[in-house]
């Protein structure tokens, strides 16, 4: 994002909120909260300067937990809420946070969309590679084989690659953490803050209710950090992120995966941004005498 | 029939040979020359071909529809041969067909010239377009000329307005077409100046010239731009697209976001995530895009975000009549979305009611928090009437309760963005206050938007939410008589038909054969239903007829599921093409012979 | 209150604790035991923690909703002080309380124990769930078990549950939950075996043993199933998503195609896809989900493709009270979708009638080729009611007007999938056959399926469509009275209170000192209108009092527009908690009263 | 599609068609149909054994101007209610066709996700990089700065990749075609046809109303056939289409964008056609009485 406001001084306090979480224990959720706080803690961005738009599902709660400006709305909508939000009010810091069935299925046409348009949000996708809040069902994301109450002999669907699919449609940053890793992830979800442009952060999320192969162990076994593994590794070479998004050897490479900083936002070529900055919810709504008089002029 | 003057001329074409752009030069010209005008488009869906056609009246007063003859036809598109002999057969006896004088026509043409009596008038449309202006598209404009010519009405008329159509693109060929444009006025003038037999309204340019001619959803995007609108998201759907397309248009003029969006999901979202955060916003569509928009309808509902909604209807169900006119989603857009939540639904019936809508809708979003949807229609959409630009006012921009960061400034307690009160209303503040934090949800939620399911502040918030169904009661306006004071049949009605009802009124009770006077009461708004007005509106109602343009009479089950009030009468039209005053008339007639009937066995 | 004889159970704990599955592993034990049951799942929008309980009445006779008080109550969440505290006081005084003795209780919680005179009585579940099952989570088998011993009822019938349940795991799995319930229950007996003073109903096991313990939901699907469903595309929504998972979950073995979806667009799409092609298909989900569905429920009602919906409706408007029940789309179903076409909407109000739904369901979109709604809700689908076996039949299953790949064969006119016919549905011929080539648009069409905007083939074609709404009524089933024959009070009511007020009924009429008597009218299928049954039935009703869980008093509104009956009284309810019979005699003792005073006054 | 129906000798005559096209003289659609056309014959296909399946739009009512099975549907979801017929009945040969606008704009979700099942059928992409039928506004394939009445002072967002969203999504056959050249389109449509899973065919299309400047002349300057400029193109390899798709340089390249061969289709995993492949509809739907009895025993 294209930070306007000034940065603040916040601490963990400024974020606490009085609402008891209703996650189950060990839920991956908690990790993704804490990594976001920190984030914004690091960027200095206060409580009022954010917004926080989810959708529907378990992660999606989050707004709920933490004190922020937040709305949550629709599964499978948040992003594109989150984009109207943004263009009515720039100032906002904005990010559109949701389940991977929310994001990558419901609502993948309007993260496609708003990739290729270089919006300039964050969307964070807590990816628990299942349907949570509606307990248990296989999502998008989930692996071919998976087994759930719609899948009983096992999914047999090829997974969303949501590294491939943001690189195809324009996404100028591609990150990806875990939740069991705040620091990590809180410092990627950091550098998409200051990234201006559409910056997608996939968290992987542990789920012991519904995903439980997956655990904290699982992870740890199959997810590297790019760099570690390639400090060669070039994130602003496209080939070199689709090749390593299609390399198929189960693991999860995490880091920042890709970076463009060429492209123009969107909101810098708004016709109506381009004499001022001022957000439209700021500008007077007044109209000059004249200026009626010429518009009506129009239909004489 | 009618002491009111006027003259009808329909302009006939396949679609792209600009019938329709034509037909709104031609308005134009006979406004300026000091007559009232009323054009509608009448186009079918697809870009190039078929058959379509403008139509316009004018007069000495006010038109509100028009009737169904014409005294003047200038045809396009003669090798349409089964459609123009359709149109000719509207022709008055004594009309005037022109036509290009190359074509021959083919016989079952000159049979129907000759069986109505009209006069045909060969005009060298393509060859003056092609000699002088070096096009044979300009044959339009020769046609146009021609009309004029023929009309004797003075040439500057049409000499300006084809000037300033064309001043865009370039002097040269602003100067070619008004060069064109003479050769078809001389033309006609010379050829067929005293072939025009009918009596001419009396023109009084100070009256008129200054009018504007502006359509039904032009006055609605300027209604709402100056009610405050300054964010429009939308994708294209006929006939909503050209509201959107007034704002996207002058763009940077206005200083309004516009999106084209990926779909109507989006559209409506991206809308209501402007409105959450202050802006004034809205989407326009028809009845499919609509359709996708009704889960955001509920959210916009349940979070209380203010939101506008176009829903220009026409033929239905799903693809339907595409570029037809229909009032068929009355009851769905007061029922649609899930569960319950006061929303706002008005249904102008006139150009100035369009306007008002718009910037009303803007008003009573903000007012009462809370969805309000414009439902008009193609016909509204494509109809231009002549209006005092004085009528278009700038309005009193009504925010609602807001809190300002002053007061937040201020504030002891914390903010609640639910806050219970009298009037259902909560203040309201916007994000990027130190002080105004809050995240509310689409699940029920307690007074600070956080989630809770529990059962005594779910009552609280369902009644907060509903009461400002009963709050807004105060501010819709309740339905409108027109026409005779006492009079034995009330045709009621909501919507576009006014036009046509309205002239239908007039011709009848201007007939002094017709001992019983008709009037009609005319709904512009109908959500939250404005039942005490009803109440008393119907008490002066003897044979109450409802007219609408749907098969399933929503409007009446709406009279009597709200007012318990039964019509005697229900006229139904559902062929997507306009009630016309004279259908109604004889629909008016036998509805008379029948009571009579009836009260007599 | 009742001579039917009755014992409540209420089992409490977080979510993830297990009182569901409790519940319903109690309530098979207690049917197979000899009773007659009836359950609900009562539980929170969250995976574990909250508060949750299941609600199980037993009794000698058939059973239809829950009461208010209990009997005996196991709680496993004694930490949820508050919670805990509001369940102790639904209990009767000399009821038991059952929770582990290992937890020490507040003061609040032993305070409300001896307010209500209720027996407190510790069980050692965790430290025998561990100590024998080696798992702190068979505690619960404990519980349930000392329930089980405290009334006595004989062993055998809860170890073959506990058996049944856990065979598919493994047998040591099986045999050592066997024996945890086993110590619970010699717990339980030679703890509290004397403790229960109530009477307990007659146990006859010949009567119940065989029954079948179905939910709402459950019959649905299976119901569908043998109405001849196919085909299944859904995505997952509370309550809508357990009739999907019916058919995932034994997916080959019913030889049904089912697809999670994407989303539900593509969930109702892929229906129609498959239902144009000749399958009977269906999609199950919620007000929310639905909503996304109506563009495509025009779509089917203009092409004329038979397709099933099932809306499970909950707490809304949005995401609501996901997990709470409400009766508040009923309207929106009726008028969903832009435009006019027909379409039937049942709302089955018993488990029985769900399974009924479920068939009629396919067998009306076959026969009228249009969509059929089945609006049910989140109470219907949690309940569980022992229903007799034989009542569930193999239905007649009607492909309605087919065209065989013999007949086509035969054919010599070419096949016109829209011929205009008496009754409004057309032969159906199916993809595949060389004469049966056709191409059906959405847009308006005529007898072959292509576009055309002819405004006379318009008007047959509406008329066509909606011929079939009127056709559809013969097979409208009519509401059902239920109660006294000459009653003074009538509650007018449709879908899932039916349990709650014929309850309610049988309660108040039991009362000798009621000297009035009351009944219920019981609509289970409510569009297109059964209007000649309503005007049949509205004759014997003397004090119409409709009865819904909504705000707006949908079904009233529409039996005032239908039917023009204005109910007398309407009662509401919307905090998304089931009505419960002793409520709804409050409310009927006080309309009583009211309009006692209203007829002297 | 894995074609199960036998093959029929098939002419022109059999798909002509007594509805009068209301396309604008000189569209591309003209040359789409009869590409379409040409193929169906070559690969043996009648007009009882194919299924047309489109949404809305211009390009949408061909499957009012030629003989054979159609269903014109709505808006955006052609391909999702194709896939629901091809479940229903694999036999027919099924084939979702739209617009720019239809299929990329308000149909991504469902290209998308039926891309990564590999639903085994065809989808056909009529792209003019503009909506025709509501008269003109930028689609999502319109190149950036593309004037319409939504984007009078140019369109502000990059254009949707079909080919790198079909990499991304999982189609197994990526084709582009071209309606000036229905020889060479009806060539990958066939290819298409008899391809084994999810084929995309894009074909590039004119529109003389609405969009002037990419005529025949342009489109003839501004494309070539990828074998011809790279006899060696390697259409099975992701990531040398990848780089083919990321080419910048204004021109279009058409043919075989890539193929795979090794991905089961959906359908072949789908339990109900495990054991038989009748199509469900073809089956009786009587339940044999001890099954039942099985059923509801269940619940006992
Ligand atoms: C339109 C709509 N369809 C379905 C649902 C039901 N629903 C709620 S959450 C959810 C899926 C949750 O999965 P995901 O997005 O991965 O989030 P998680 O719970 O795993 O965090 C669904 C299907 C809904 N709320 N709205
Ligand atoms: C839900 C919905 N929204 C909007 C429309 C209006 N509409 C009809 S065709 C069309 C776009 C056509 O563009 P494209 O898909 O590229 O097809 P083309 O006409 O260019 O062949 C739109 C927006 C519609 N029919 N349905
Ligand atoms: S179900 Fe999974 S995602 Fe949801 S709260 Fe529990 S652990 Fe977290
Ligand atoms: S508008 Fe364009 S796409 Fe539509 S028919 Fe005309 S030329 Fe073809
Ligand atoms: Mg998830
Ligand atoms: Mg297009």
């Amino acid at each position: 994002m294209v930070i306007t406001q000034e940065r603040q001084k916040v601490t963990a306090k400024d974020f606490k909120s009085e609402q008891k979480s209703t996650w189950c224990p060990g839920c991956g959720d908690f990790g993704i909260q804490s990594a976001l706080q920190t984030a914004l803690i690091n960027a200095g961005i206060a409580p009022w300067q954010v917004l926080l738009v989810s959708g529907i599902g378990c992660g999606s709660k989050l707004p709920d937990y933490i004190n922020a400006n937040g709305y949550m709305t629709l599964h499978g909508r948040g992003t594109t809420i989150a984009c109207g939000a943004h263009l009515a009010n720039p100032k906002l810091v904005t990010i559109s946070i949701g389940g991977d069935g929310d994001s990558l299925g419901m609502g993948i046409s309007h993260a496609v969309h708003n990739m290729r348009r270089n919006m300039d949000i964050v969307q964070i996708i807590e990816n628990n590679e299942v349907y949570g809040l509606t307990k248990g069902q296989y999502s998008p994301t989930s692996k071919r084989g998976f087994r759930t109450t719609t899948s009983p002999e096992g999914a047999i669907e090829f997974a969303v690659n949501p590294l491939a699919i943001g690189l195809a449609a324009g996404a100028t940053f591609i990150g990806r953490g875990y939740s069991g890793e705040p620091k990590f992830t809180a410092d990627i979800i950091q550098q998409a803050l200051e990234h201006k442009g559409y910056a997608l952060v996939e968290v992987l999320q542990t789920c012991p209710s519904y995903n439980k192969l997956q655990n904290t162990d699982w992870y740890k076994a199959q997810s590297y950090k790019v760099l570690e593994e390639n400090p060669n590794y070039n994130c602003q070479d496209p080939l070199q992120a689709f090749e390593l998004a299609l390399k198929d050897d189960g693991r999860y490479p995490m880091g920042i995966l890709y970076k463009n900083d060429n492209r123009p936002t969107y909101i810098e070529q708004v016709p109506a941004y381009k004499e001022s900055q001022t957000p439209i919810i700021e500008r007077s709504l007044k109209i000059e005498a004249d200026f009626f008089a010429n518009l009506k002029n129009a239909y004489v | 029939m009618t002491q009111k003057k006027r003259i009808s001329i329909k302009i006939a074409g396949a679609q792209g040979q600009g019938a329709g752009s034509g037909g709104q030069g031609l308005s134009k010209v006979l406004k300026r020359a000091g007559y009232h005008v009323f054009g509608v488009f009448d186009f079918m869906s697809l870009i190039k071909g078929g058959h379509s056609f403008y139509q316009i009246s004018f007069s000495d007063q006010t038109i509100h529809a028009n009737t169904e003859k014409f005294h003047i036809l200038l045809c396009f598109d003669p090798q349409n041969t089964e459609e123009t002999v359709a149109d000719i057969e509207t022709l008055n006896e004594g009309g005037l067909f022109f036509v290009d004088d190359a074509v021959v026509l083919k016989p079952e043409i000159t049979v129907a010239i000759e069986k109505v009596g009209a006069k045909l008038c060969p005009i060298p449309m393509i060859r003056l377009g092609t000699e002088i202006g070096g096009n044979r598209i300009m044959g339009n404009t020769v046609g146009l000329g021609a009309i004029v010519g023929s009309l004797k009405i003075p040439f500057d008329f049409l000499d300006e307005v084809v000037q300033q159509n064309f001043a865009k693109k370039s002097k040269e060929i602003a100067a070619s077409n008004s060069a064109v444009a003479k050769a078809g006025y001389d033309y006609g003038l010379s050829n067929f100046g005293d072939s025009f037999k009918f009596e001419m309204p009396n023109a009084k340019k100070e009256k008129t010239a200054g009018n504007m001619l502006i359509n039904g959803n032009e006055a609605i995007a300027f209604g709402s731009y100056v009610g405050g609108c300054r964010f429009v998201s939308a994708y294209p759907m006929t006939p909503g697209t050209s509201v959107f397309e007034w704002f996207t248009k002058s763009n940077s003029k206005l200083g309004v976001v516009t999106k084209h969006t990926e779909d109507e999901i989006a559209a409506i979202c991206m809308a209501i995530g402007a409105g959450q955060v202050g802006a004034r916003a809205m989407t326009s569509t028809s009845g499919g895009g609509f359709c996708l928009m009704v889960e955001a309808l509920g959210l916009a509902g349940m979070t209380e975000v203010p939101v506008v909604i176009v829903n220009a209807q026409r033929g239905g169900p799903s693809t339907g009549l595409p570029t037809r006119t229909e009032q068929s989603d009355l009851l769905f857009a007061i029922n649609a979305s899930h569960g319950e939540f006061p929303r706002i639904v008005l249904t102008p019936g006139t150009i100035e009611q369009c306007y008002e809508a718009g910037y009303r809708a803007h008003n009573l979003a903000a007012k009462y928090q809370t969805p309000v949807i414009i439902l008009t229609d193609l016909l509204l959409s494509e109809q231009i009437k002549d209006t005092d630009p004085n009528f278009y006012q700038l309005p009193q921009i009504e925010l609602g309760k807001v809190v300002s960061p002053a007061e937040l400034d201020a504030m002891e307690e914390p903010y609640l963005r639910y806050k219970f009160t009298e009037d259902g209303v909560s203040p309201r503040a916007l994000y990027g206050h130190p002080k105004s934090v809050h995240a509310p949800a689409t699940d029920e939620h307690d007074e600070t938007g956080h989630i809770t399911e529990d059962a005594t502040n779910r009552n609280r918030m369902m009644e907060k939410r509903m009461k400002k169904h009963e709050s807004a009661l105060q501010d819709i306006k309740g339905p409108e008589f027109f026409g005779a004071e006492n009079a034995s049949l009330t045709l009621i009605i909501w919507g576009s038909t006014y036009g046509a009802v309205r002239e239908a009124v007039e011709i009848f009770n201007e007939d002094e054969k017709n001992k019983e006077k008709i009037n009609l009461l005319h709904y512009s708004e109908v959500w939250p239903f404005p039942l005490e007005a009803t109440n008393a509106a119907l008490k002066k109602v003897k044979l109450g007829v409802c007219l609408e343009q749907n098969y399933t009479s929503q409007f009446a089950r709406l009279l009597l599921s709200e007012a318990g009030y039964n019509v005697n009468y229900k006229l139904n039209k559902y062929d997507g093409r306009q009630f016309t005053p004279e259908e109604i008339l004889v629909e008016v007639k036998r509805v008379f012979a029948e009571s009579l009937v009836n009260s007599t066995k």
